[in-house]
């Protein structure tokens, strides 16, 4: 059984989309039932959570928007998602099965008016910082995470620098140390 | 007096104040590898709580990975690990190479091997240094770094640096291994080999020495599978992965080498384990060398790719088994000559995360013992 | 000469000379340690590096002296002087020489020889604890307070091994005068060996020598400034002179420590099977008595510095069991054994 | 609490009573010891085989090292660089800044090519010695050199000019420091039989050349392959 069939056979009703990319496997689970899905993942053999991060898709749709505009109607079979706009944010996690090595990327879209996903922190602890690094990064917030502060950026920090409309060299903000000796 | 003392330190986030002693390790400490921070509440000496913060070398790569070409990331990556900045930029270079879903030929992919392991060798030699200057042997941390600096030698002659090596280009390497390697290599390992002795003679089997590592923060193999643990970590908890062997790239399914593995996942194992880890990388390059010189003189070293480097549409993830364990990139593209999203995975990112874990109930100096045994690189973990 | 211009004369005299000693130490243990690590050290300050010393001290007395501001001045203060003096006046009791004879008169090469000599050497670096303590609790830093109670704990847990070790030459040559002692010691043990203490009490040496090291804050006990986990313990917040006078104090207690590991186990003065007396002058006997001390010393300043750069440190917890679980009970057995052989023999 | 596992400590006799170990210890210190000591009496400058005293004494420098940049000129004394800003293009750091200009009338014998550099700057403090820029140079003409005492008192010298990176290879070429020319790199792309076969020539004529110490060699090489490139384009 091809790792693609497997994917297929566990999730059934809950795949979304599946894509192969130089034999990596993206697979797309509906936002709602994230946990329930990665949880039959990992008794199905997926234990091992390598990583797991966001992407922002902004610039991705606007650039493909452009480039249908310029395109035409040349290429038919481009314009596959139809109907609202995408949502704008991903997440996505990275799973290993350790007995079989395989690799599979889990694919979350996140809309931007409800950036709220539950916290994965549960089944893999290893979802600890990456959690928080996305939150950071992304704005993202993971329910039933047991500390969603800031990781990498400063606490009063207000921006979340990956998003593809923050400015590479940022919006001129300093870090003010509160030092409150009394 | 405890209250007193208290007002010094600036807390971050909720710490519990009262019969427990806020202790702030770093950013600016000794012994915290760069610009680490961990803050600890402790009970005497005995760590009840340990908090890392991180961040302090957060550069904004990945950021700044979306604003250049697929060509001018690559001395980025140098900056990650900086011990073994030739893993990173090999790893960076595979998977673009994925991306572009072309392969490198055999006698690239050679060199490549070679001079990894030569990093992972000045890597662990590094760490297993750092981690005797920590527990207060300073003198075998020079019998090892001085043969880093041989193989520091063997990079400077063949790409041109020392340290920020930025080794080869996407679809293969620009320099044929050089004649110092020739020349340099046969002594190079018995001196390598001699140090590693010494070391070992110096430490190991010292009661001082055990008594500071064994048992010291034990770890289950389980468990640091749960924390997302990889590389020498991993395998000193006993768990016996490496994607060498597991999910071989390169030429590694040609080689024949060993997997040290450890028992417990303490101090001790893991310094063994890399110990261990320099001895089989030695072999990995005797081996590729030999496969390296059935090869012709005038076979290619490079795969032709565009000046301008277009990888279609897509998303991979690719990784390697860099010094500190599994080192990933996931690249999206969006077929333009910039990436669109680049994520890298820090092997030490996970395992520091798990740190509280680690270090709870030990004491401030096996703290100390625990973090230069991570071998956690501010620059990769950061980013 | 009057008797206290004698006693004023030995008194700069060995004043200067430990002080000398212990500025040579500070190369030593550079150069050698550099040696040891397959480096060469400091080298550039005049001839192979030996005016290094003198360039650190005067970099250490042009440094800005910094007192915290939230430290209490009075001690931050008082703590290095504190540490300092103990260990400088330690050294007025250890016979550095047998006598000299100048103008007809005989003087003994030692400052004073007081009869209950060795309680002053205890005594002395007992109080050398509160330069430590006081110095890392007046910083108000968490490092040097943890530097200042190691400290306390070390020291305090290895006097006892090395007042039992002591205990038993005290038995042995029934006095407390470091002088009697290695007046004792000359001669041959069993007709064959040097008539040293260390002959007689080799597990006595073993224990003193490794309390000397806790006392002396060496590696592998450096824990109350080990500087890896306290940046560097109790002296964190010093600088300028003051931190040289802490480093510099070390270093004193060190030469104090190697003269006194001479003249209870290896003779003091005396060179074994020779004497001395018999084939020199009066005046050049004197000198040569010195002379064979002082290279005894060069010989144990030297082990320090290479032990020092072989061994990994101790954890706090194992410093404590091995002082408490190990050394003292091996003390009291040797000082019962010793005894029991005292009281036997008599 | 973390669960941990039970580790049971087997000392051996002689590992428990610690001074086996240290005494042997000590004796391998003392062989590092007695080692140094006499290599250090011994005369010259780098007497300990592991030390170098640096400024007198300095390890050999890569000929390929990627340190301070500066402008080759051809043998026969002209300027290499045409101001296509190529090099400033593929900066990752963007420390480089070229301005094309063309050379003044009467001057043309100066420049290699039809156009020059007007002004040439790269700002020291923000190179991170990735070496894209010699990589991308088409002419050759920038290189990094052997150069890496980069240290100034004031940050406005870190920026090196025209005439700054000129004075840098006059003083690599007087001594004699000047980077080797590019070795060409055996690519393996279709069709593989033409391809080899001018690899091969290259490198023949590249290492006949370089053994004389000239530079053309390889440029032409490199013009062969981009001409080839063009065309299979």
């Amino acid at each position: 059984m091809s790792l693609k069939e497997k994917v297929e056979s566990i999730l059934q009703s809950d795949l979304v989309e599946l894509s192969e990319f130089r034999g990596d496997i993206c697979v797309e689970i509906p936002k709602r039932k994230v946990i329930e899905v990665l949880t039959r993942l990992k008794e199905a053999g997926f234990d091992y959570l390598s990583d797991l991060f966001g992407v922002d898709n902004l610039a991705y749709y606007e650039k493909a928007k452009k480039a249908k505009k310029k395109k035409g109607e040349d290429e038919p079979e481009e314009p596959k998602r139809q109907g609202p706009p995408p949502p704008r944010f991903e997440v996505i996690y990275l799973l290993l099965s350790l007995s079989t090595n395989e690799r599979l990327q889990v694919r979350v879209r996140v809309p931007e008016d409800d950036l709220v996903l539950p916290s994965v922190t549960g089944l893999w602890r290893a979802a600890n910082w990456p959690e928080r690094e996305v939150f950071d990064m992304f704005g993202v917030r993971f329910k039933g995470h047991p500390n969603l502060r800031r990781l990498l950026m400063w606490d009063e920090f207000q921006d979340h620098p990956l998003r593809k409309d923050y400015p590479l060299e940022g919006k001129g903000e300093e870090r003010h140390l509160n030092y409150d000796i009394v | 007096m405890t209250k007193e003392l208290e007002t010094i330190c600036i807390t971050t986030g909720p710490t519990e104040v009262g019969e427990y002693v806020t202790l702030n390790i770093g950013p600016i400490h000794p012994a915290m590898h760069g610009t680490l921070r961990v803050i600890t509440q402790t009970d005497g000496e005995t760590v009840v709580s340990a908090k890392p913060e991180i961040g302090y070398l957060h550069r904004g790569v990945e950021k700044l990975g979306e604003h250049l070409t697929y060509a001018q990331f690559l001395p980025l990556t140098d900056r990650l690990n900086y011990c073994s900045a030739i893993c990173n930029n090999v790893a960076y270079e595979m998977a673009v190479e994925k991306l572009l879903g072309i392969e490198v030929p055999p006698k690239a992919q050679l060199i490549r091997m070679i001079m990894m392991e030569l990093a992972r060798i000045a890597d662990h030699q590094v760490c297993v240094g750092i981690l005797g200057v920590d527990l207060g042997a300073l003198t075998p941390f020079f019998y090892l770094i001085i043969q880093r600096e041989e193989i520091y030698e063997i990079f400077e002659w063949h790409h041109g640096a020392r340290l920020t090596n930025s080794m080869g280009a996407i679809g293969g390497v620009e320099a044929d291994l050089p004649e110092r390697f020739h020349e340099k290599w046969p002594r190079l390992r018995d001196t390598i080999r001699k140090a590693n002795d010494e070391t070992d003679k110096l430490l190991t089997h010292n009661r001082i020495w055990m008594d500071r590592t064994i048992g010291v923060n034990a770890f289950c193999g389980d468990d640091a599978l749960d924390w997302g643990f990889s590389g020498p970590m991993l395998r000193a908890c006993g768990v016996k992965r490496d994607l060498r062997k597991d999910e071989p790239y390169l030429m590694y399914d040609k080689v024949k080498f060993e997997v040290p593995v450890g028992k417990h996942g303490d101090v001790f194992d893991r310094y063994m384990v890399r110990m261990l880890e320099m001895e089989e990388s030695i072999k990995i390059i005797d081996q590729a060398y030999a496969l390296y010189k059935e090869l012709p003189d005038d076979a290619p070293l490079m795969k032709k790719v565009p000046k301008i480097i277009k990888p279609p549409e897509g998303q991979i993830y690719h990784a390697i088994e860099s010094p500190n364990g599994e080192l990933g990139f996931f690249i999206r593209s969006d077929g333009t000559d910039k990436p669109y999203r680049i994520k890298i995975r820090p092997p030490c990112y996970m395992v520091y995360q798990a740190f509280e874990d680690l270090v709870k109930g030990e004491m401030i100096s096996d703290l100390i013992a625990c973090l230069s045994s991570l071998n956690v690189i501010a620059g990769e973990l950061d980013r | 000469m009057a008797d206290w211009q004698i006693d004023l004369i030995k008194v700069v005299f060995i004043w200067v000379w430990v002080l000398l000693i212990a500025v040579i130490m500070t190369w030593v243990e550079r150069r050698a340690s550099a040696m040891m690590q397959d480096r060469l050290g400091p080298n550039r300050a005049g001839p192979f590096g030996l005016l290094q010393p003198l360039a650190d001290g005067i970099k250490l007395f042009t440094k800005e002296d910094i007192i915290p501001e939230r430290a209490r001045k009075i001690l931050f203060i008082l703590g290095p002087p504190l540490f300092a003096f103990p260990v400088f006046s330690a050294f007025a009791v250890v016979p550095f020489g047998d006598k000299i004879v100048i103008g007809g008169k005989e003087i003994i090469l030692q400052v004073s020889d007081v009869s209950i000599g060795f309680l002053y050497v205890l005594a002395l670096s007992a109080i050398a604890v509160f330069g430590m303590v006081i110095g890392g609790w007046a910083s108000n830093s968490k490092y040097s307070i943890l530097g200042g109670l190691r400290a306390t704990a070390q020291l305090i847990s290895y006097e006892v091994p090395m007042g039992l070790a002591l205990l038993t030459i005290v038995l042995l040559y029934g006095t407390f005068s470091l002088r009697e002692i290695v007046l004792q010691q000359q001669g041959t043990f069993l007709g064959f060996l040097p008539n040293w203490g260390f002959f007689k009490q080799p597990l006595g040496f073993l224990i003193f020598l490794v309390a000397a090291y806790a006392e002396a804050n060496r590696v592998p006990f450096d824990l109350p400034e080990c500087e890896s986990e306290l940046v560097t313990g109790y002296h964190t917040e010093y600088g300028s002179m003051r931190l040289g006078l802490y480093l510099f104090g070390e270093y004193v207690n060190l030469v104090t420590l190697a003269a006194i590991t001479v003249s209870l186990y290896f003779g003091g003065w005396g060179l074994p099977y020779v004497d001395m007396s018999k084939y020199l002058g009066p005046v050049a006997y004197g000198i040569a008595s010195f002379l064979v001390f002082t290279l005894k010393q060069a010989f144990f300043l030297f082990l320090f510095v290479w032990v020092r750069w072989t061994v990994p440190r101790f954890r706090y917890d194992q410093l404590m069991g091995l002082g408490w679980k190990a050394l003292i009970p091996l003390g009291l057995i040797n000082l019962f054994v010793t005894a029991l052989l005292v009281q036997l023999t008599i | 609490m973390p669960r941990r596992p039970i580790v049971k400590k087997e000392y051996t006799l002689g590992e428990r009573v610690y001074l086996v170990e240290i005494a042997k210890g000590l004796r391998l210190t003392w062989k590092h010891f007695t080692f140094n000591v006499r290599a250090s009496f011994r005369k010259g400058p780098h007497t300990v085989p592991t030390c170098w005293q640096y400024p007198e004494d300095r390890r050999e420098i890569a000929p390929i090292f990627r340190g301070a940049h500066m402008l080759q000129l051809n043998d026969k004394g002209q300027e290499l660089c045409v101001g296509c800003g190529m090099c400033a293009r593929a900066c990752p750091a963007k420390c480089i800044t070229v301005k094309r200009g063309k050379p003044a009338e009467g001057e043309e014998d100066k420049y290699a090519g039809k156009t020059m550099c007007a002004s040439f700057e790269v700002d020291m403090l923000r190179c991170i010695f990735c070496g894209n820029c010699e990589k991308a140079c088409p002419k050759g003409a920038l290189v990094l050199g052997q150069d890496y005492e980069l240290a100034e008192y004031e940050p406005e010298k870190c920026i090196y000019d025209k005439e700054r990176l000129l004075a840098n290879f006059q003083r690599a070429k007087a001594e004699g420091r000047l980077k080797p020319p590019p070795k060409p790199i055996p690519v393996d792309a279709p069709p593989p039989k033409k391809k080899a076969a001018a690899g091969k020539a290259a490198k023949a004529s590249a290492s006949e050349k370089a053994a004389k110490g000239k530079a053309a060699a390889p440029k032409e090489a490199k013009k062969k392959d981009d001409k080839a490139d063009k065309a299979k384009e």
